[in-house]
């Protein structure tokens, strides 16, 4: 009890929780399924964009979404080694991935069919990440609030590259204006879903907010990013598909329309579109590579024990 | 024809091969994206994939300035019909597992390095700018690579017989980089260009030596399969090109 | 607009739809044509993959004659973009093995072959005709699907477990083929076309019957995945589109 | 010896011989390779024109190639029919060409790159394999000669579909023409390897004549092939990539230069530019289809038990 104590008051003078310090059990099984759930949204996150390197529309494009995605994997790589600080294996994450008991991000089971997805993508879902992980910059536990620092940045050069490819289509072709509206049509509510259920029914809530797990309110960060969203789409000249947004003058933020929370906790049990066909491919990415990754293994074993000999 | 306007047009066929070369690697590179062994080798075939991209887009943007007649690199990337596609068989050839792509990778790289490397030298300053950046990069790739030949050759038995196949299923592939054609002839003589022959001796070397050192032999010889470099390219490359191609094809007004 | 301008929108719009089925998994059963599991399943395949590939022409035909615009079937085929393609979703999903392949053949040749029975009592006289002969092929498609899901769901243990994992596969797409939309309302109204939604009732007692014979359960239930019809796809069919229009696309002036 | 002598004269005779007749072995064994062979021609010439079903130019086009392909899928039936009324098994000729110990025609070990090409092999090949098909409708062993008037008939309809694709090329843009030409110049020499080796180093050729399984010498065959399709060439506009064509008026005849024969013996030791791709292709069908005919013949066996129950 004195130890909780203690860690309660580090973590409300808003100091750092080290690997090596004592932490609540149930402190360190959160932190292991919030962090391995952000490496995994990471991993699976690079199917929806990687869909579209080999057809990316300029040479330019080619190599600026290669380049993102490839930011994306070594988000992933960091998070696993923020989870391992706290006992987790990246192997046993892994597995709880391809067995369908990890969750990850319900926004990547939504498919890419056309290239403004990718400028969709970019600006909304990038945007509506850097809104959940600014705050957790300062999350109480040192590793995680570190890959944060870094991923944070990443993200935010993510969002503005995606904004530009939406810019890009709003004042191109009709067909290219049509294609980003059909974009903004489909990813704009699962971008609201993005920030979890609302405040009365996310019971996990309370007490990561008072482990400083979580610093905002998932319905405090969504008024946050329609707040920021909605004139961004007014300059792009695109129309939300949300017929009962309009500007609140006395609360200072936008009114919305009611989220369909049926389809986000279908997406969460694992029906969303793509749900298949996200851990289909990471399957098969990993059984298909397991030889490789054994003869590494092996072949390291003889190195060493030819130094040795 | 005068010669001044034929060398211009070797000189730009001679870009187009180099650039085409570098670009349709790093499409077949990008292929992986999200479906690698493990996530650090999805990041390193990245990498390498966005090197050769980037070169792949200096040396056509070169070309195009050359030519000087109104196209760009994506124009010659996205609105140029296989024949005119004059990159050499290897790089055009499907990924296959992991120790096709790897074997592949090894031949390419090491060629690719030598070749920069005699570039650097070019009389063309911005070609021999060009290859002085990508000198280094292809040095790490071939480095990369040959780990990878080494790791799997020498790793367990069933990624021994898979780099074997790998191995033979791209060497017949391997001859067509070291013949000098009409353009390289021309470019030899302007200094512009290199003598591809001459690599073969440094090349045949490092994959001795590398081939030795992961226990494998030289694969077996085999007729040598040519003609990318003349447009006249295997079946694979059409499907590359029309996932490649297909948005800009599809809407040829729109600037991305 | 009045209201002869939108029931011809409509009009177009659901011949185009019912084209762009045929036509689509016309394509996807073709991408088997030398890749089957024996040489009968191979020739099987392309006479479907045949079949739909014709109803995908003359539907596509008689669209473009009622739209009256001057385009023509392959217009519609290789000079349309993806968010035009009016397809269902089960259509344009890949292939798989040889199972997914044939659990999807089986729900979707059900379902057409009840279609087409009710269109060939269309209003539009041209339609019920091209649905009269379409009929009879189908129902042939449906009866070798059907068969197929019966052998391998009471084949050996291997594959009962791919039958079982096909028709997983492909369940989340079966609502989408019984929603009427507002093209579909318009279309009952001038009984050009008919009510999807009755054809659910004896598509769920053939698909019932046949897997109890084929002693496999019914999937488990899925939220539906929709939104094809209305130009809303998956991430497959713009590679599908890719590599099927890249010729036409890359040579817009050419006939062929 | 009385036999042989028997079967000699009927051959002789012009009379066909049928599966329950006296045969020499060496007539049958003969008779076996040559027909696994052509069986093997037909199932892997699938690949080459397979490769643009996907990709046909236009819907009647698209049509006709599959149906096309088809055709060939069912010649390689039926020959593989009349190879077992000699006591060979399917599944031995198959295993036979999978582990690269059957031979199939050297023709489709060349790429199809382009759209022309479906356009040259049907023009060039099936106009090549016509030649050589023809006189086997007469030919001594029954079964085989059967099946040939029927191949002949679909092959002289898909030699004339290739021809109208090379002249639909020819009369099209200059892009195409160029195609058309490219397709030429590519095909042009394999066609004229398809006949075989010259007369003097072709050395079952004479026994094979005197039992009636060949009743024409290769270089009679391709003599005959290049003075039917030079005119062809020149009516499309095209040329032959041969600049010692040229028409000899007292043989009445075209004189032609020489073949590298290195190229075509290389293409039949397995060296062919496709030829692992070919091998590779079929032997994967084969394999990955492997546990659908077990389903098969399984589900058949217990269909048999319930009836016989």
């Amino acid at each position: 009890a004195d130890l909780v104590a203690a860690f309660e008051a580090r973590v409300a003078a808003d100091e750092f929780i080290e690997p090596k310090d004592w932490m609540p059990e149930a402190y360190r099984r959160t932190l292991i399924r919030q962090i391995s759930q952000h490496a995994h949204s990471e991993i699976v996150g690079m199917l929806p964009e990687g869909n579209w390197i080999t057809r990316a529309p300029s040479l330019r494009r080619k190599a600026i979404l290669l380049a993102k995605v490839q930011d994306e994997g070594g988000h992933g790589l960091y998070l696993y080694s923020a989870a391992e600080t706290l006992g987790a294996s990246r192997a046993e994450m892994i597995d709880a991935l391809h067995a369908g008991k990890a969750k990850y991000s319900t926004i990547f089971n939504y498919p890419t069919p056309t290239w403004a997805d990718i400028g969709a993508i970019g600006w909304l879902v990038d945007g509506a990440a850097i809104m959940n992980q600014v705050p957790l910059q300062r999350t109480s536990y040192g590793p995680y609030a570190r890959a944060m620092v870094r991923v944070c940045k990443e993200e935010s050069f993510h969002q503005r590259q995606g904004y530009e490819i939406m810019m890009t289509l709003a004042a191109g072709t009709s067909a290219q204006r049509r294609m980003a509206q059909d974009a903004l049509d489909r990813w704009w509510w699962p971008a609201l879903m993005m920030f979890g259920p609302p405040d009365d029914q996310s019971p996990n809530s309370e007490q990561s907010m008072r482990w400083r797990i979580k610093r905002d309110t998932n319905d405090e960060l969504r008024q946050k990013f329609v707040d920021a969203t909605v004139p961004q789409a007014e300059l792009l000249g695109l129309t939300i598909p949300d017929p009962d947004l309009r500007w609140n003058e006395a609360r200072g933020g936008y009114d919305f329309g009611a989220i369909e929370w049926e389809e986000f906790f279908a997406v969460v049990r694992g029906e969303g579109p793509c749900a298949r066909e996200r851990i289909e491919a990471r399957r098969k990415a990993w059984e298909d590579g397991a030889w490789v990754r054994e003869a590494a293994d092996a072949y390291e074993m003889k190195r060493r024990q030819r130094l040795a000999a | 024809m005068d010669n001044a306007v034929i060398v211009r047009e070797a000189h730009v066929a001679y870009l187009i091969g180099l650039g085409d070369d570098a670009l349709i690697l790093g499409q077949r590179l990008s292929e992986w994206c999200g479906h690698a062994p493990s996530v650090e080798v999805d990041l390193s075939l990245a990498n390498l994939g966005l090197d050769l991209i980037g070169q792949g887009t200096l040396l056509l943007a070169h070309a195009a300035e050359i030519e000087n007649g109104g196209r760009d690199a994506d124009a010659l990337a996205f609105h140029r019909d296989e024949l005119d596609f004059l990159n050499c068989l290897l790089v055009e050839q499907p990924n296959g597992d992991f120790a096709r792509t790897m074997a592949r990778q090894f031949f390419f790289s090491t060629f690719q390095n030598l070749l920069y490397g005699a570039l650097t030298a070019s009389s063309d300053s911005e070609l021999a700018a060009i290859a002085a950046k990508a000198v280094k990069e292809t040095e790490y790739h071939a480095g990369l690579a040959r780990e990878w030949v080494i790791r799997l050759g020498d790793g367990t038995e069933e990624s021994r017989r898979r780099m074997i196949d790998g191995l033979e299923w791209n060497w017949r592939f391997i001859d067509e980089l070291f013949v000098n054609d009409a353009v390289d002839e021309a470019m030899i003589e302007t200094r512009i260009g290199i003598d591809r022959a001459k690599l073969r001796e440094p090349f045949d070397l490092i994959v001795a030596q590398s081939l030795a050192e992961a226990r494998l032999d030289l694969p077996a010889q085999h007729r040598p399969v040519t003609g990318g470099r003349q447009g006249k390219h295997s079946e694979h490359l059409g499907h590359l090109l029309a996932v490649m191609q297909h948005i800009p094809r599809s809407f040829p007004d729109a600037r991305w």
